[in-house]
């Protein structure tokens, strides 16, 4: 009977069922049931959490057959903790999305099931500890993303949707291409046997796998200069789909990158690497700040901010890299705290900006007067959203700071200071460019309506717990300790 | 772009075959041999051919998701398509009609023939897919079957049926220990059942994939 | 566990009633104004109690796990009462007055729900038991005052808001550099009677140096030191009450707050001086004091001649701390509250005379005094009280601080003392000459309240202001006998010196 | 060499071609053709290295098998995009500037 209620595989089946299910029903259906299988995938990750908080990681062999020979998921803490992320950002953007599409109903047909196929992909990559699985699994979220930036039809989204496809099929190609050198390699494409055996003997090929796989990752990351595609992706899909992507589907990639260098090429990493890494980082801050504090439109300003946000994420790498284990600890730390708090916060930036989008009729930062007379709940989740971003205290985003700054200067690695620095000042700029311009009175001429309560909450609730991170960040870090990944 | 790009990026590309092929060519021994493991272990698979052993037992998990990926792509495709791709096509000549009223249940029958030989020869549920839906294409260029953006429930049921099948399947072993567990004894007609319903589903969605997307010009 | 609670009770005392005042229709002013009291009384009955506790030796304090070893700890010692009585005490008397000036106007469930935050950030400051918390706290006011700032919605505040940003961050900024440097070099930064850091191996002082400065600019931006403070005159625009609680209690006094305990609880005063950090410090603040002086001089605009005399008269604060030894300790914190209880008297009179006669500028002011006798009279003490006359509270601050510098051997501190005092004569003198002496002119540039019966303005704007004028005159003459702010002071002073001797 | 070698061999050559393809060919048909070519050189690859010294291993082709209807499905979604972009645009290829390129003025 435990076999039976083990949340490790209802944490995949789950959504890949109720997805379906939703397909079932017919175009528009399946808000609730989703709202509900959601919830309950909820309760089966803290669920999972007690067990990893108590008995260590686990291992699930798919089949019963185990490594080499099937396929292992493992849980450990730090997937723990990003199926946490995803959950707790899924809920309440589903509840969002059912009062969304009903003020706005371009795109609503089929959300749920893509949202459902894409929870499953997402849940699946974070436990999946087999090469080639997390390829089928990269695949099913790629095509679920595009999918959803497509979904409302229109020029600018189809083609940002396929200018995306086309990049993120180009990341998997190159995963793929790793994958066969590392088969060819050793014969496995289990993480657990390959460790030991990338660590005793690594030829040229496992080199050149790694390389590649990381290369196809950061274009899926979008970590500068690969970011081309995201901003019109991400800003022009309809808003609960933008905050799903932004919040979610980019930190999927950053994980893999952030296992692979910590696991399974861990013998492999230099510190060219990781500074070239950390360079690309601190460039997507201050290129992706810049560009975001250019914006005119209020959706593509808060992309150009995940562009950014995804620089600090690499911030992690010069930090953690061949410098003592306190500081590592503490840089992983802050990288991880970091991709939670962004994921919480800029779902509910997407959520507010797209409450203020149905508000006001329009995407215009320009004529957002009126919309802080009007949806002031709304304007304080996404100022308390920007407090997250900006990094500072308390909120999620400080203390992925504090972490980072401290590794940074325990290294003697000033730099990043600076950067980091720098970028939370053009973050405050880019932020308060919207409040300031929300604060105002409605221009003459321009309406501002009400939107479902639903919205107003379920954006709030996703920032309050951006903030209250912040505040009970231990038990996070002692989850993301479970099986020492950091 | 710039010719300067394209040599660069002509030139990117032959690096990374030159770099590919050189590790190749430097390979060491394997560390572990996969091909004997499946050999030692398809006696307990529950059925006799190492690739569909591979495709539903051992690594049965990956087919179930890329069950899932296709029928995503099939939710993709409608998701683009408006109400108005919907028209019947143009009737088509009346010879290639009657020939492919005259394939299609063959098609069918071969299919069937695919599917129970999988278990031993090449075969199974893909490809017993691929000549389902190559049939469905076959009656939509005769004229004989409407494209659908819409399609109804019964034809999504039907689209749903493989993966809802799998899923199902994997959950209820769950009691055995883990997910896909077959009881070895049932083994054989399990996989038998999923293939059964997959067939169905994968030939609806490749032809799906087709239906669905012609037809677009206004 | 109460001793745990009490200070959070003391931060949520306006932190909940600001986040309930947000979401109230504009047209529940009851509501509001019960909220508003509610908050406020409540606040100084659990300072009572606190008081009363730290007199008898109780330790109230909160902490909390944020990170592995990064702890959130609200704590009551005496030098945290010293500005949660202040701060709570004027924040009730401002409140009273912002209900009075704000009647009627737009937005005031939004203002009232970031005043009452910017309390909440100010009391977190003040209670504030590591450098971490402080921080926090500091930051959090920043965020609570720009809306405040910028309520009105005016080009001129709009641009006033974000120069009050783009310096405050940049002051959090170094702040948060220098305090994860510091807490990577000592582990911790807990505010400690005697500081905490000279125990820290002799070769990381040119880092504790750096770190110093950092520290120091940061708190220095909210204090106003030149060159910091840039923002300050520009955040006149905003509407009395807010600029009353930004000079008295609020923003700028955080900022010498934290300098207080920088010097003396977290580096130790005597550390300090062992790492040559005091003199330039008392430099910074000396060329503030003249500098500021200077500007307000030169000043046409009440309110901002009001703003260049903060820059000022906050930096005596700073002076105190910077003079080795107890007499100076006990004239910098003893300013913190004096200055505070004077400068919001000449704002909220600054407030009624815009209010009431439209008066902006000092060259409108001929002859107020006969049209608004009492807001007249409140102005004088204020001002008199800023120049330093006997008995008034100013002359207390400025005689210990004398006092210090003798004690420090910086007998050149007198000087700046003696021409600060000279300036400050020489920009409220002939204000109170025009008030008391012009005649007044045939009408007023815009008379808003007419005269009704005695009341010469709203009895809400006037009443504030008489009562701290009243505390004025009080804290001043009766400086002597216990529980005075000067008593208090001393308290504190006591404990800072741990091996001094005079 | 073995055979299985010869094929990885081409299947590096088929990646090349592919990458290439995929990136300097503006007409959308040409970019998907060039993915899978791209894509059917990885599986060269997969399973050329897989039986490299003369043996069968089932896995590497199960693994295809699977890739190559993930292929499919990228495919079709691809052909889709393409299409319903040139039912919007009139054009069956990408704008050509960059996003970054426009973004303060759209």
């Amino acid at each position: 009977m435990t076999d039976f209620l083990d949340p490790l595989p209802w944490l995949i089946m789950l959504p890949l069922a109720w997805g379906t299910l939703a397909f079932v029903l017919g175009p528009g259906r399946g808000g609730r049931l989703a709202i509900a299988a959601i919830a309950l995938q909820g309760l089966l990750v803290l669920q999972l959490a007690g067990q990893l908080l108590a008995g260590g990681a686990r291992v699930h062999a798919v089949g019963g057959w185990g490594a080499p020979l099937g396929i292992d998921l493992l849980a450990d803490g730090l997937a723990a903790v990003m199926l946490l992320l995803a959950q707790a950002v899924a809920l309440p953007l589903a509840i969002y999305a059912r009062g969304y599409f009903a003020a706005q109903p371009k795109g609503r047909e089929l959300f749920w099931p893509m949202t459902g196929y894409l929870l499953a992909a997402l849940n699946a990559l974070f436990l999946s500890a087999d090469l080639f699985n997390i390829y089928v699994t990269l695949e099913l979220l790629g095509l679920a993303a595009v999918g959803l930036v497509a979904i409302a039809g229109g020029q600018a989204p189809v083609t940002a949707a396929l200018r995306y496809l086309l990049a993120t099929l180009l990341g998997s190609g190159a995963w793929l291409l790793g994958v066969a050198l590392i088969y060819g390699s050793y014969g496995s494409v289990s993480l657990a046997i390959l460790a030991p055996l990338v660590g005793a003997d690594a030829p040229l090929a496992a080199t050149l796998a790694a390389a590649l796989m990381l290369a196809g990752l950061l274009l899926k990351t979008a970590l500068f200069p690969f970011h081309f595609w995201l901003p019109p992706a991400h800003g022009g899909a309809p808003a609960p789909v933008s905050a799903l992507l932004s919040a979610l589907v980019i930190k999927a990639t950053f994980y893999l990158v952030l296992r692979l260098w910590l696991e399974l090429f861990a013998p492999l990493t230099t510190v060219a690497a990781a500074q070239l890494l950390g360079i690309l980082g601190a460039a997507a801050i201050l290129w992706g700040s810049a560009l975001a504090l250019a914006q005119t439109r209020l959706k593509m300003l808060v992309a150009y901010s995940t562009v950014a946000q995804v620089g600090y994420l690499f911030l992690l790498f010069p930090l953690a890299t061949l410098v003592p284990p306190d500081a590592a600890e503490s840089a992983v730390q802050g990288g991880v705290m970091q991709a939670v708090a962004h994921g919480l916060a800029k779902a509910a930036m997407f959520a507010a900006a797209g409450s203020m989008i149905v508000a006001t009729g329009r995407d215009d930062i320009g004529r957002l007067g009126g919309v802080g007379a009007h949806l002031p709940l709304t304007l304080f989740s996404f100022g308390l959203a920007g407090v997250t971003l900006m990094g500072l205290p308390p909120s999620g985003g400080f203390s992925a700071k504090w972490l980072l700054l401290r590794a940074a200067l325990e290294t003697g690695q000033w730099w990043w200071v600076a950067v980091m620095i720098a970028g939370g000042l053009l973050t405050a700029a880019y932020v308060f460019k919207v409040l300031r311009r929300a604060f105002l009175p409605v221009a003459s001429g321009d309406r501002v309506t009400r939107v479902p309560r639903t919205l107003e909450f379920s954006a709030f609730a996703l920032a309050l717990a951006a903030i209250l991170l912040g505040l009970f960040g231990a038990p996070l870090l002692a989850l993301l300790a479970v099986g020492g990944a950091a | 772009m710039s010719r300067a790009v394209a040599a660069l990026v002509v030139l990117l590309a032959a690096g990374l075959a030159a770099a590919l092929g050189l590790a190749m060519l430097d390979l060491p021994e394997p560390a572990v041999r996969l091909p004997a493991r499946v050999a030692a272990k398809l006696g307990d698979s529950g059925v006799d051919h190492p690739v569909t052993a591979v495709l539903l037992n051992f690594r049965a998990y990956d087919t179930l998701l890329e069950v899932a990926v296709l029928l995503l792509a099939l939710v993709g495709v409608l998701a683009l398509a408006r109400p108005h791709a919907a028209r019947a096509a143009a009737p088509a000549h009346p010879l290639l009609q009657t020939l492919a009223r005259l394939v299609a249940p063959l098609m069918v029958l071969v299919a069937g023939y695919l599917l129970w030989i999988g278990a031993h020869a090449p075969g199974g549920a893909f490809q017993a897919g691929a000549v389902l839906a190559a049939a469905g294409v076959l009656l939509r260029l005769a004229g004989l079957l409407p494209a659908w953006a819409q399609p109804g429930l019964l034809l999504r049921g039907g689209l749903a049926l493989g993966l809802l099948v799998f899923v199902a399947v994997a959950v209820a072993v769950l009691g055995q220990g883990s997910l896909l567990q077959y009881p070895p004894a049932a083994a054989g007609g399990l996989i038998l059942l999923i293939e059964a319903g997959l067939t169905l589903s994968i030939g609806l969605t490749l032809a799906g994939l087709y239906l669905a997307g012609t037809e677009v010009e206004p | 566990m109460i001793d745990t609670w009490l200070p959070v009770g003391v931060v949520l005392s306006s932190f909940l009633p600001g986040l309930f005042i947000f979401f109230l229709a504009e047209s529940r002013i009851r509501l509001r104004t019960a909220l508003n009291l509610i908050g406020a009384l409540a606040k100084l009955a659990l300072i009572g109690v606190m008081l009363w506790g730290v007199l008898n030796d109780h330790e109230y304090v909160f902490r909390h796990t944020v990170l592995p070893g990064l702890d959130l700890v609200l704590k009551a010692d005496a030098l945290a009462l010293l500005f949660v009585t202040l701060s709570a005490v004027l924040w009730l008397f401002t409140t009273l007055y912002a209900i009075g000036y704000l009647e009627g106007a737009p937005h005031r469930s939004r203002f009232f729900g970031f005043f009452s935050l910017c309390v909440t950030a100010t009391v977190g400051v003040a209670m504030a038991g590591n450098l971490f918390t402080f921080f926090v706290f500091y930051e959090l006011l920043t965020l609570a005052t720009y809306p405040l700032v910028v309520h009105r919605g005016t080009e001129q505040a709009m641009r006033a808001g974000h120069v009050y940003l783009g310096y405050t961050l940049g002051g959090g900024a170094l702040l948060l550099v220098g305090t994860v440097w510091l807490y990577g070099l000592a582990g911790q930064a807990d505010f400690v009677h005697g500081g905490s850091l000279a125990a820290l191996p002799p070769e990381t002082a040119g880092q504790l140096q750096v770190v110093f400065l950092l520290l120091i600019a940061g708190v220095g931006v909210k204090a106003a030191l030149v060159p910091l403070h840039g923002w300050l005159p520009l955040a006149m625009v905003a509407p009395a009450p807010v600029s009353a609680l930004l000079h008295a209690v609020a923003v700028v006094k955080a900022g010498a707050f934290g300098i207080v305990r920088i010097v003396y609880e977290v580096y130790g005063v005597e550390f300090a001086q062992s790492l040559d950090l005091l003199t330039p410090l008392a430099i910074a603040a000396a060329v503030t004091i003249i500098w500021g002086s200077l500007r307000a001089l030169f000043q046409d605009d009440l309110k901002k001649r009001l703003a260049y005399s903060t820059v000022s008269q906050v930096s005596y604060i700073a002076l105190g701390v910077a003079l080795f030894g107890p007499l100076g300790t006990i004239g910098g914190l003893v300013h913190l509250v004096h200055q505070g209880i004077m400068k919001i008297t000449l704002f909220f009179c600054a407030g009624n005379y815009a209010e009431t006669l439209g008066i902006h500028k000092i060259s409108e002011m001929d002859g107020a005094g006969r049209r608004m006798p009492w807001t007249s009279l409140a102005f004088t003490l204020g001002a008199f009280g800023m120049i330093g006359v006997p008995p008034l509270a100013g002359f207390v601050s400025k005689w210990y601080l004398g006092l210090g510098a003798l004690e420090a051997g910086m007998p050149w501190v007198l000087a700046v003392l003696a021409a600060s005092s000279l300036l400050n004569a020489a920009y409220f003198l002939p204000v109170l000459h025009r008030i008391w002496f012009r005649p007044a002119p045939s009408a007023w540039p815009a008379e808003h309240i007419p005269q009704r019966g005695r009341w010469e303005t709203a009895p809400l704007l006037l009443l504030p202001p008489l009562a701290t004028a009243a505390a004025i005159l009080l804290v001043g003459l009766f400086a002597a006998s216990a529980f005075s702010p000067l008593d208090w002071a001393k308290l504190i002073a006591d404990r800072e010196y741990l091996q001094w001797t005079p | 060499m073995s055979v299985g070698l010869l094929y990885a061999l081409a299947g590096a050559a088929l990646v090349a071609i592919g990458l290439a393809g995929l990136l300097l060919l503006p007409q959308l048909l040409r970019k998907i053709l060039a993915f899978n070519i791209l894509g059917s050189g990885a599986f060269l690859i997969l399973v050329g290295l897989g039986q490299r010294d003369g043996g069968i291993d089932p896995v590497p082709q199960a693994m295809v098998l699977t890739g190559i209807v993930v292929a499919i499905a990228a495919t079709a979604l691809a052909l889709a995009l393409a299409r319903q972009l040139l039912d919007l645009s009139g054009r069956m290829r990408l704008p050509e500037d960059g996003p970054d390129a426009g973004a303060a003025d759209d």
